[in-house]
Order: structure tokens, then C-alpha cells, then sequence
């Protein structure tokens, strides 16, 4: 029990973490797949912060007087990460813009669809 | 100022990439670039000099102290993939002065080599660094780059491929943080000597043989390990010319040697190979890269394509060369690093001297061009007889130690396919080299306006030619960093 | 009441993450991926990160939501109904997930002091940050001097996207306009 | 000049012709011809002043530098490897002179391509000759290998291409399959690759190791053409005719069979492989190879296939003598690589000046074509006795010790595979200058006669006939050459 308990946000996270995993390899609506990378990448996130977290601690922002403070490492990095995430997502934002103008559709059985067929006619051009 | 050098080494295409987006016009941006690659090959260079002379080198960033600071941290090992790294930007970047002219729009041109310095400086900073989530940092900072630059081919599959290439590169990278967020758990530390420290002071805990775990899947999406390789050829064959040759040569090199430094500093060569048993996971999956890759490189009309399937192949050798986890079987890879990074990084700067001046690299593209690019297709001939493995080529001496660490196994049958995997990539390169000799030019008067590419892609493409020659006549130089490298790694007192 | 907090929010961001798999509008994904920030927020400022709370809620339901929305507009939100079997993606995701609930279960158990990294690197930021460095925001602090080289690293990630999408969009502006090729 | 210099001029000076062959092109095409010819009778010149040392002793070595640790490219001049050289330079001399008339009197496109590249191959043949470790030989047998491909494919039609795919597909598939991890095991297993008398083995490999590495490097090196890794040499007879004769008399095919001689002789070691016997089932391999490729001769009608497969026989002859593995069978095989050169060289020769001269190229198509070309048919006539061991021709000495071979090591059943394979070369060899100066000239021929080829090539036929017939009178040079092989 006090197993469970103490691993909980740790077994919700792995459940999060791998929702977001399965949007991304099963979606194929390309601005779906980045909203699972993001789901995915956020997941982790906690993940970090979970493991920052101590009981009865505070934000490790320094005040006078005895305190225990949780982990500012676990924070910094993930502020890192959060800045990381995001400029994934426009930069992937911005390729399914171009992408849409290309082949007219995000979809990606689709453009898989259009690209077969691309090569098939080059192929019987030869 | 020396003192410095491992800082400047990322900071200098860091700080110059920034500078690089805002020249006008393009000449002066490329000039540019150009000029910041030589400056880092240089310092490359020094700092190989000072890591063989002196042993390891270790930074403090900002004067903060380790583990606290982040620490950067050289030594033979990744001086060698610095040197490899610099070397490619060195030679690439000034070929891709009049091919990225032909294959980029001239107002985006500055913005395009901002991307390459970026793309640089990503490489080299996971590279230098000894503090595991900067790995990550720098990692993204090249990848977002690449994905840049695979987007910029001028056919729209350019678009698609990055896409792809942005997903499971990003699924990797998240994988990575996974690993690196389990290790931090048990440990502390993100420091990767303090880590191995720790670690081997561990007792048996669940948590780091999955912290092994994802961290080697996450690096196998980005060094496009079979069968996590899917997004690589695509990204190769729609890449612009110049960003392919980079890329190729360098982006999987650098991804081979985050597992080296993650196998051997980090988690420890006993955990690795006798706790983990990574021989008998990436054995296999060497195995059935470098033979299936090489037969599907045989049936490709595109040539670009057929060589990045060919990539697919020599990552297998490597992984190969590294699950055997000797001495030797480490020299073997880590001297395929540069081997294969130089053949390749030439082949792929030939091929641009085609898509230069023919426009398609089809193997159709290629009927008649022995005649008409003689000296384009001598260096694509010699090059590919260095990726066949030919005598006084790099392919040869990085293929003889291959084999020797096979044999010191004496797995006979794993020989044997190496041996014939070679025959496969001369049924490639052959079907090519078949087409550019055998058959007639087309008659038309496109065809008959194609003349040999100009001296500014023919240098850079004939230098490493040269090295592909001239570190196959004499491998003593590379041989010994290699074997250097693989002792450092696997703590053998020299 | 921490803890109450802290198991209810997850317990949403499950609920979250469940409607945003199903549900085939994409203009409501982005919207609950909105909320699955802000809630994620929430649990950051429980867990004594207020930094990263805030950061979150306004880079992830901010910026990602609004640069979401408008590549939505441009691109159309209605997802088909895939006919890929995804047997695959469920196996691969059933096999990372399990083994991740393996290490898991060895990870330090949440909230416990004595965790090696509330005892190796971390006691040192807390300690001589005051005499180091004089922002009692240790965050702040650590990001601004001991990993400061990181957050240089993050602005150029940032950097390197800008670069991306500006190659990307402007040319799609130009190319509208006339149909220039390069290098002519 | 000291032994070494011209050890390294010997390699370096064709690589310096080729360059001036290239320099002049095909505006100055004199000028060009000249650099061949000067650059062919310096290499002569250099292997012939080295010939007095290597008869009195001296070992020459030299390295010149060190691809892989432990790994010199190295050389050293020994008495087989001098036979080899003097054969190989001396023939060029002869095939530059037969090539230009050839050449121009075909009209052949890109001849500066042509003697580049043959340049180049000389250049590796001399590189062969001179290894002093197994390394440095296979080194350079690839370089041979890749250099001679250009040569087979001159003419770059479809067929050249089939033939090309071929050549270059057998040869390097075997070279890189089976002959290199065969170097490799051997580096593994000794230590050295290094060329030493008595061999380097003995002690380090069991029997049966030994003949799995045996014949790792009988079929490996393709270039010796045992059965059945010979497809290449028929294949590679679409090129001109100057390039057959370089590839079936001098360079590509000598390089094999001279690569194994060397390998029994100063890598096993014959007192090794007799005492293992390792090689007995090779040299029923090269026997049976000996007896097909008569039989299989029989059947082409196209003279130059049909020189091919006797080339294939003729080669196995001498693998033959290095698995017998003594001392008679050593020095029969040596003295035949000279013997064979010249002969067959004087036969493709004849084939060439019959196809410049009356456009044939089918047997058949022969009779009584010796009345006409009574030089060049005399030529055929002595070339074909030297190949198949008749009096009063060198090839009757080589074949005499091969017999002498075969008893000694107790094989009655391949001496009479030798005799046989004898009488099997009268019947489709010798039959061709019978007929040609016999048989009724055919009707096609008597309404259009032909004249002799051009000069060039009757000079160069008659020089290769003549030292075939020299070798019958003075064998004693070459043979006290050879006999330093064995008894070192």
C-alpha cells in the first residue's frame, strides 16, 4: 500500500506519458500527432517535477528562517524543456502549413497515397 | 585564450550563426560560414592535439564547478568525432557556396546557413559536453536545425520527409529525457562521470537497466538504427545537395557516439555488456540492417535515395563493430565514424555536382555522364570503391578491422556476411558507375548542354577523395586514435 | 489537502488525455490540450514549482494553443477515421509502458527527503546561494549561473525554430506571389 | 643504381608514362606511342640490372609505407618474383610495339585511355611481383584488378559492358570474398604476413584449418582461373586483342598463378603442405580444371575463346605444380609461367594479326589462310608447340618437370592427366596452323586474298615465337633462377 501510494503520480504519469506516445505513432492527422508529442512531452514533465517534489517542502525560493525547500534542479530543467517543447511545436506548426499547401490535405495516409502514386507515374514515364 | 578552446569551440558557430542571419547578400553569408567552419575545424584540430598529448581536458562553464556546472569534458573519443564533425562543415561549407545558390531561393540563403551553423553547433555541443542534459539541449538545437534543412529540398516530399524526421526525432529526444530522468532519480547527479560514479556504486535497482533502456532506444531513433530507421531515407533524398553530405556524415556520427559515451562513461562497459547483454540485442539488429539495407539500396532509382539506404547499411557495420564490445571491435567503429564519413560526405557532394548541372539524380540522370562530368564521376567511382572496401581506400582498412574483430570472436559466418554485404554495395555503386559509362548520353539538347560542375564543387569533393585515398595508403594516424579512443573507453590502461 | 490536490489533478489530466485521444475535432484536441497544460500547471504549483507553472501555463496553453488554433484555420480540423491498423502502435505502446512501470517501481518514492537527489548536487544550490549569489529565487538563480549555459542553449533552440519557421512561411508568402525559381 | 632504386623506378616509372601518355593525347599520338615504348624498355632495363644481384644472393627489401599498424607496404625481390617481372616488362616492350600496330591498323577510339590504363597495370603487376608480404600482393592485386577493367570494357558496347560485369564481378567477388579473409586469417593466425622461406604456418594451423585456408586462396585469387571461378577469362575476350595478350600471357592471369606459387612456397611452405597434405585435393582440382577446359576448347570456334579456355588449362598447369608441393613441381610451375607467357602471348598475337589483317575470327574460317600469312601462321605454329610442350619449344621443359612433379609426389593418375592434356592440345591447337598452311583455302578467301598485318605486329610475333624457341636452347638462366626458389 505504501508502495502504491508512494509511487502514484509515477504510475499515473507512465499512463499519461504513454497516451501521448500512442497518439503519436497511431494518429495520422499531422496536427493531432504534434498535440500527442506535446501531451507526450509535457507527461514528462511532471515526471521530472514529481521526482523534485518533497513532502512539507516549499518553493525553493529562499525566505529567512529554517524551511525545507523541494528541488530547483528538477525545475530548471524543465523550464528548459518546456521552451524546447514548444519551439518543436511551431517548427512542426509550420511544416504542416507548407505541407497542406503542397499535397492539399495534413493527412498523412493520404499524402503517402499522393506520394505512391508520384512515383508510379514517374516510374511508367520511363 | 587556448584555455579556453572547448568553449569556444560551440560558442564560436553559435554566436556566428546568429551574426550569419542577418548578411546581406548571400556571398557575404557564405563567405561567412565558411570562414566560422575553418575557425572550428581549427580548434578541433588543436584540441585533438592537446586530448593526444596531455589526456583528457576538462571545462568548467562559467567557472562553475562539477557537478554543480555544467562541464565539458574531451577526451580521445570525442576530440575524434569533433575532428570528424569539423572536418565535414569545413569541406562542406564551401561547396555549398554555388550548390545552395542553385537549390535554395538567393533571400533565403543567409537564413539557410544560419541553420547550417546551428545545425554545427548542435553537433558539436552534444559532442563536447560532459553533463547529460545538455546533451539534450544541444540535441534539440541540431536537430530543429536539420529538420530545417531537410525542409528546404526543393520537392515537396522535403516537406513530408522533415515532418517525419521532426516526429521520431522528437519521440526520440523524449525517449532520452525519459532515461536521463530515471538516472537523475537514483543518483543526483547529472554529470556523466559523476554518474558513472554513482551507478557503479549502485546497488541492483529496476530503474537503470530501463533507464538503459531508453536511453539507447531514443539514441537508435536518432542514429536510425534498424528498425527505427524509417525516417532517414526520405530525409536524405529530399535534403538540399549540400545539408545531405553534412548530415550524412556527420548527424548519425555524432548520435553513434552519444551511445558509446552512454554504454561505456555513463552506465559502464560491465553493466552494458554483461548486465544489459547488449551484444545480443544489437548484434542481430546490425546484422539485418547492414544486409537488408544493402539489398533494398540495390533496387533505388534514386541515387541519392540508393546511398542513404547504403548509410542504413555502414550504421549497421558500426553498431556491429560496437556489440562486439573488444578493443577491436570498437577500433573497427569508431574508425568506421570517420571512414564512412568521409566516403559518404563525398558521394553525396558528387551527386550535387550533378543535381547541379543535370538537375535529377535518377540513375537515368547519370547515362553518359563519365564523358561529359569526367572528373565529377571519377570522384564518385573512387569514393564508392572506398564505400565497396577496395585496397589504399579508408573503406578497406575500416573493413579489415571489421573483420579481424569478427574473427577474434570467431564468428565466421558474421565474416562472411560482412564480405558479402561488400559485394552488395559494388552491385550498387556498379549499376551507377554502369550507367554514367555504358550508356550513351541522351541525345537531346539539355543533355548535350551538361558540362563538368564547376571548380567550386569539384575542390571540396576531390579533397576528401583524397582523404578517402590517402587514409587508406596510411591509416597509422586514424588507426591509433581509434584504438586510443576504443582503450579510453573501455578503461584499457595503454 | 497537497495530496487530495495532487491525485485529483492527475486523476483529470487522465480524464484530459483520454478525450483528446478520442475525440476527432481538432479544434476541441487543442482545446483540452489547452487544459491538459493548465491543468499540468496546477500540479506543477502542488509540487512546489511555481516556475515552471507558470511557464507552462502561459507557453503551453498559451502559445501553443494560439499557434495550434491558427495552423488549424489554415489546414482544417476535422480528422478521419484512420484505416491503419494500429495493433502495432498499441503493441509498442503497451511494451514501453510496461516497462517503464518496471523502473518506475524502483524510482525513489515521491516526496521522500532522503531521495539522492534531494541529497547529492541540489543541497549545495540551496546552501551557498545566498552567499554565491544574491537572488533568493533559487530557479532563477541556478538557471541564471550553474546552468546558465543551458539556458543559452534553450534561447537558441528557440532560435533554430525561428529560423525554421521563418525559411518555411516566408517562402510561402514569396511563392504566392511569383513563381521564381532559384538559382536562375 | 642500387637494388632498391630500381625496385622502385620498376614500379613508379610506368605511373610516370602513364602520366605522359596522358600529356600528349591523341593529337600527338607519336609522341605518345614513344612514351610507351621509352617507359617499357626503362622497366626492362631496371628488372634486367636487378637480375645479376637476385642470381647472386641479394634480397633487396624496402618498405614504403604503413596503411595499417604492422602492416608496411613492403617489397622484396626474390628469384620468383624476378622471373615474374622480366616476363611482364619484356612483354610489354613486345605488346607496345603489336598494340600500335594493332590499334591504328583497327582503328581503335580512345588509345590514349587505352595506354593509360595499360601503363597502370604494368605499374601493379610489377607491384605483385615485388610484395614482400601477402598484404602488399593483394594490395596490388586489386589495383590490377580495377586497372585492367577499363581495358576489358574498351570498346563500351553492350557486350563489353556483359563481358566488364563479368570480369570485375568475379574477380573482386572472389578477391574480396575469399582470397581477403584469407589474408585475414592468416594475419591472425601467424602474426605476419611477411613472405618467408619455409612459410610462415607450420606450427599455427591443424590440417584441416590449413586446407580450408588452402583453398580459401586457390579459388580466392580468381585471377589463376581453377574451376570454377574461370567465367571472368572468357568473358574479358571482348576486348582488343593487345589486351588479351596482356591479361592471358602477361599481367592479370600470372598474377594469380604466380600469387599461388608464392603463397605455397613462402607462406605454407611446401615441407608444411606435404606434411598436412593440404594441397592434394587442389591439385586434383587443377587437374580436373587442366582436362575440362581441353575438352570445353574443343568445342569454340571463335579462336580467341578458344585460346581462352586453353589459357584456363595452361594455368592450372602451374597451380598444379605449386600443390604438388615439391621441388620439381615448384620449378616446373615457375619455369611454365614463363614458357606459357610466351607462347600464348605469340598466339593471341597471330589471333590479332588475323583479325586486322583478313577480318576473321572464327577457326573454321581458316583454311589454308598459312599460304597467305605464312609469318604469322609459322608464328602460331611455334607458340602452339611451346603450349603444348613440344620440342623444340620452352614449353617442352616446364611440362617435363610437371611430369617429373607428378611422380615424385606419387600422383600417377595427374601425370596422366598431363599426357592426356597433351594430346587434347595437338587436337585444337596444333590443328589450326595444319590446316591454315594445309588444308584447301575456302572459296570466300581465295576470291579476296589477304596480306600479312602491319609490320608492328609481325615484328612483335616473330620476337615472342623466337624467344619461345630460345628457351628451349638455353633454359639454364631461368632454371638456375628457379632453383633458388626451391632450395632457400
Amino acid at each position: 500500500m505504501e508502495f502504491l501510494v508512494g509511487h502514484y503520480n509515477y504510475w499515473v504519469v507512465v499512463f499519461l506519458m504513454m497516451l501521448g506516445f500512442y497518439v503519436v505513432i497511431s494518429r495520422t492527422h499531422m496536427v493531432k500527432v504534434l498535440v500527442g508529442l506535446s501531451v507526450f512531452q509535457t507527461s514528462v514533465f511532471i515526471f521530472y517535477i514529481s521526482l523534485g517534489k518533497i513532502r512539507g517542502g516549499t518553493a525553493p525560493i529562499l525566505i529567512d528562517g529554517p524551511a525545507v525547500y523541494s528541488n530547483p534542479l528538477t525545475s530548471v530543467l524543465i523550464l528548459t524543456a518546456i521552451v524546447v517543447s514548444i519551439a518543436t511545436t511551431a517548427l512542426g506548426l509550420a511544416l504542416v502549413v507548407r505541407i497542406n499547401e503542397a499535397y492539399g490535405t495534413v493527412d498523412e495516409e493520404e499524402i503517402d497515397a499522393i506520394e505512391r502514386a508520384d512515383e508510379a507515374a514517374v516510374l511508367e514515364a520511363r | 585564450m587556448t584555455a579556453h578552446l572547448p568553449v569556444l569551440q560551440v560558442v564560436i558557430p553559435l554566436m556566428a550563426a546568429a551574426v550569419c542571419a542577418a548578411l546581406r547578400p548571400a556571398r557575404v553569408a557564405w563567405a561567412f560560414a565558411v570562414l566560422v567552419s575553418w575557425t572550428v575545424f581549427v580548434i578541433a584540430v588543436l584540441l585533438l592535439r592537446e586530448v593526444l598529448a596531455g589526456g583528457t581536458i576538462s571545462y568548467e562553464i562559467g567557472g562553475w564547478a562539477a557537478p554543480w556546472g555544467i562541464e565539458y569534458r574531451i577526451d580521445v573519443v570525442n576530440a575524434f568525432v569533433l575532428l570528424i564533425v569539423s572536418t565535414v562543415g569545413a569541406v562542406v561549407l564551401p561547396y555549398a557556396g554555388d550548390s545552395v545558390e542553385r537549390e535554395i531561393r538567393r533571400d533565403q540563403i543567409p537564413l539557410f546557413y544560419t541553420a547550417f551553423l546551428l545545425c554545427l553547433t548542435g553537433l558539436l555541443g552534444i559532442t563536447i559536453t560532459g553533463d547529460v542534459f545538455n546533451v539534450f539541449v544541444f540535441l534539440e538545437i541540431s536537430s530543429l536545425s536539420t529538420y530545417t534543412l531537410v525542409a528546404m529540398g526543393r520537392e515537396r516530399g522535403a516537406l513530408t520527409a522533415a515532418f517525419r524526421y521532426l516526429v521520431m526525432g522528437s519521440v526520440g529526444a523524449t525517449f532520452i529525457v525519459i532515461g536521463i530522468g530515471l538516472l537523475y532519480s537514483v543518483t543526483g547527479t547529472l554529470n556523466m562521470v559523476d554518474l558513472g560514479l554513482r551507478l557503479s556504486e549502485l546497488t541492483a535497482t529496476r530503474t537503470v537497466p530501463v533507464a538503459f533502456a531508453f536511453l539507447t532506444v531514443g539514441i537508435s531513433l536518432k542514429l536510425a538504427l534498424f528498425p527505427l530507421h524509417l525516417w532517414l531515407p526520405n530525409a536524405y533524398a529530399y535534403a538540399p545537395s549540400a545539408a545531405t553530405a553534412f548530415i550524412a556524415a556527420t548527424a548519425t556520427k555524432v548520435a553513434v557516439y552519444m551511445l558509446l559515451r552512454f554504454f561505456f562513461t555513463v552506465f559502464g562497459a560491465t553493466f552494458s555488456f554483461d548486465t544489459m547483454q547488449l551484444g545480443f540485442v544489437l548484434l542481430p539488429l546490425a546484422l539485418v540492417a547492414i544486409f537488408s539495407m544493402s539489398l533494398v539500396a540495390i533496387f533505388q532509382v534514386n541515387v541519392k535515395r540508393m546511398l542513404a539506404y547504403s548509410s542504413l547499411a555502414q550504421i549497421g557495420y558500426i553498431t556491429l563493430g560496437i556489440s562486439i564490445g573488444t578493443v577491436t571491435g570498437l577500433t573497427a567503429g569508431i574508425l568506421h565514424l570517420f571512414n564512412h564519413a568521409m566516403m559518404k560526405a563525398a558521394l553525396f557532394m558528387a551527386l550535387g555536382c550533378v543535381i547541379y548541372r543535370v538537375g535529377s539524380i535518377r540513375i537515368e540522370a547519370f547515362h553518359g555522364l563519365g564523358k561529359r562530368m569526367p572528373l565529377t564521376m571519377a570522384a564518385f567511382v573512387v569514393a564508392g570503391l572506398s564505400l565497396v572496401g577496395v585496397p589504399l581506400t579508408v573503406g578497406f582498412i575500416s573493413k579489415w578491422y571489421l573483420i579481424l574483430a569478427v574473427l577474434e570472436q570467431g564468428w565466421w559466418p558474421v565474416a562472411a556476411l560482412v564480405l558479402f554485404t561488400s559485394l552488395m554495395a559494388l552491385v550498387y555503386i556498379w549499376r551507377v558507375v554502369e550507367a554514367a559509362y555504358f550508356h550513351p548520353s541522351p541525345t537531346d539538347e539539355v543533355a548535350a548542354a551538361v558540362r563538368e560542375a564547376p571548380l567550386s564543387l569539384l575542390i571540396p569533393t576531390w579533397i576528401l577523395v583524397v582523404v578517402n585515398v590517402y587514409f587508406g595508403v596510411d591509416a597509422t594516424l586514424t588507426v591509433e586514435v581509434a584504438g586510443r579512443a576504443a582503450e579510453a573507453l573501455l578503461g584499457v590502461p595503454r | 489537502m497537497t495530496e487530495f490536490v495532487d491525485v485529483a489533478l492527475l486523476a483529470l489530466l487522465a480524464v484530459t488525455g483520454l478525450a483528446l485521444l478520442k475525440l476527432r475535432n481538432l479544434f476541441a484536441v487543442v482545446i483540452l490540450s489547452g487544459i491538459y497544460s493548465l491543468l499540468s500547471a496546477g500540479l506543477f504549483v502542488t509540487m512546489d514549482a511555481p516556475d515552471v507553472a507558470f511557464t507552462e501555463s502561459a507557453v503551453g496553453l498559451g502559445v501553443s494553443t494560439v499557434l495550434m488554433l491558427g495552423a488549424l484555420a489554415l489546414v482544417g480540423h476535422e480528422e478521419k477515421k484512420p484505416t491503419r491498423p494500429r495493433v502495432l502502435p498499441l503493441a509498442v505502446v503497451i511494451l514501453t509502458g510496461a516497462i517503464l512501470l518496471y523502473g518506475m517501481a524502483d524510482v525513489p518514492p515521491f516526496g521522500d527527503p532522503n531521495n539522492p537527489i534531494h541529497q547529492h548536487v541540489t543541497p549545495r544550490y540551496l546552501e551557498e546561494m545566498p552567499e554565491e549569489i544574491e537572488v533568493p529565487n533559487v530557479v532563477s538563480a541556478v538557471l541564471a549561473s550553474y546552468r546558465s549555459y543551458d539556458t543559452m542553449g534553450e534561447t537558441t533552440v528557440i532560435f533554430a525554430a525561428g529560423v525554421g519557421v521563418l525559411l518555411l512561411l516566408a517562402g510561402r508568402r514569396r511563392r504566392g506571389q511569383d513563381e521564381e525559381e532559384p538559382g536562375e | 643504381m642500387s637494388p632498391v632504386t630500381a625496385v622502385v623506378l620498376a614500379i613508379v616509372v610506368p605511373l610516370v608514362g602513364a602520366v605522359a601518355i596522358g600529356l600528349m593525347g591523341e593529337e600527338r599520338a607519336n609522341l605518345r606511342e614513344t612514351a610507351t615504348l621509352v617507359s617499357a624498355a626503362i622497366v626492362f632495363g631496371l628488372v634486367l640490372t636487378l637480375t645479376p644481384q637476385i642470381a647472386g644472393g641479394a634480397r633487396p627489401e624496402l618498405v614504403l609505407g604503413e596503411p595499417l599498424p604492422g602492416l608496411p607496404i613492403a617489397f622484396e625481390v626474390e628469384p620468383l618474383g624476378l622471373i615474374f617481372s622480366l616476363v611482364a616488362s619484356s612483354l610489354w616492350i613486345v605488346t607496345s610495339i603489336y598494340s600500335i600496330g594493332y590499334m591504328r591498323g583497327h582503328h581503335e577510339e580512345n588509345q590514349t585511355r587505352f595506354y593509360i590504363f595499360f601503363a597502370i597495370a604494368i605499374s601493379a603487376v610489377m607491384g605483385v611481383a615485388f610484395a614482400g608480404n601477402l598484404f602488399t600482393l593483394f594490395v596490388f592485386y586489386e589495383v590490377l584488378t580495377l586497372s585492367t577493367f577499363p581495358l576489358v570494357t574498351h570498346h563500351g558496347t553492350e557486350a563489353a559492358k556483359r563481358g566488364g560485369r563479368v570480369y570485375l564481378g568475379l574477380l573482386l567477388a572472389t578477391s574480396i570474398f575469399l582470397f581477403l579473409p584469407a589474408v585475414i586469417w592468416t594475419w591472425y593466425v601467424a602474426g605476419t604476413l611477411d613472405f618467408v622461406p619455409g612459410g610462415i604456418l607450420d606450427g599455427v594451423l591443424s590440417p584441416a584449418a590449413a586446407t580450408i585456408l588452402l583453398g580459401l586462396f586457390v579459388f580466392g585469387i580468381g585471377k589463376a582461373a581453377v574451376m570454377p571461378v574461370h567465367r571472368w577469362l572468357p568473358a574479358a575476350m571482348v576486348a582488343p586483342t593487345p589486351v588479351s595478350a596482356l591479361l592471358h600471357a602477361v599481367a592479370v592471369v600470372k598474377a594469380g598463378v604466380f600469387a599461388i606459387l608464392k603463397i605455397s612456397v613462402y607462406i605454407f611452405g611446401t615441407t608444411f603442405l606435404q606434411d598436412v597434405g593440404a594441397s592434394q585435393i587442389f591439385a586434383y582440382v587443377a587437374g580436373a580444371t587442366i582436362l575440362l577446359a581441353s575438352l570445353v576448347a574443343f568445342t569454340k570456334d571463335n579462336l580467341k575463346a578458344r585460346l581462352a579456355y586453353s589459357t584456363i588449362g595452361q594455368l592450372s598447369y602451374i597451380v598444379l605444380g605449386a600443390m604438388l608441393a615439391n621441388s620439381y613441381g615448384i620449378v616446373g610451375g615457375a619455369m611454365h609461367i614463363v614458357m606459357h607467357a610466351f607462347g600464348k602471348i605469340t598466339l593471341f598475337f597471330g589471333a590479332g594479326a588475323i583479325l586486322v589483317a583478313a577480318h576473321r575470327t572464327q577457326v573454321s574460317q581458316l583454311d589454308g589462310i598459312g599460304r597467305m600469312m605464312p609469318v604469322t601462321m609459322a608464328a602460331f605454329l611455334i607458340g602452339a608447340l611451346s603450349i603444348t610442350g613440344l620440342p623444340p619449344t620452352g614449353g617442352t621443359w616446364s611440362k617435363w618437370y610437371l611430369a617429373l612433379g607428378t611422380l615424385e609426389a606419387g600422383e600417377p593418375i595427374l601425370l596422366a592427366v598431363l599426357m592426356l592434356s597433351s594430346l587434347l592440345n595437338i587436337g585444337y591447337l596444333l590443328v589450326i596452323p595444319a590446316r591454315a598452311f594445309f588444308a584447301p583455302a575456302d572459296p570466300e578467301l581465295l576470291a579476296h586474298p589477304v596480306r600479312e598485318a602491319p609490320m608492328p605486329i609481325l615484328i612483335a610475333m616473330v620476337i615472342t615465337a623466337s624467344v619461345s624457341i630460345g628457351l628451349f636452347f638455353f633454359p639454364d638462366p631461368l632454371f638456375d633462377l628457379v632453383r633458388m626458389v626451391v632450395e632457400s
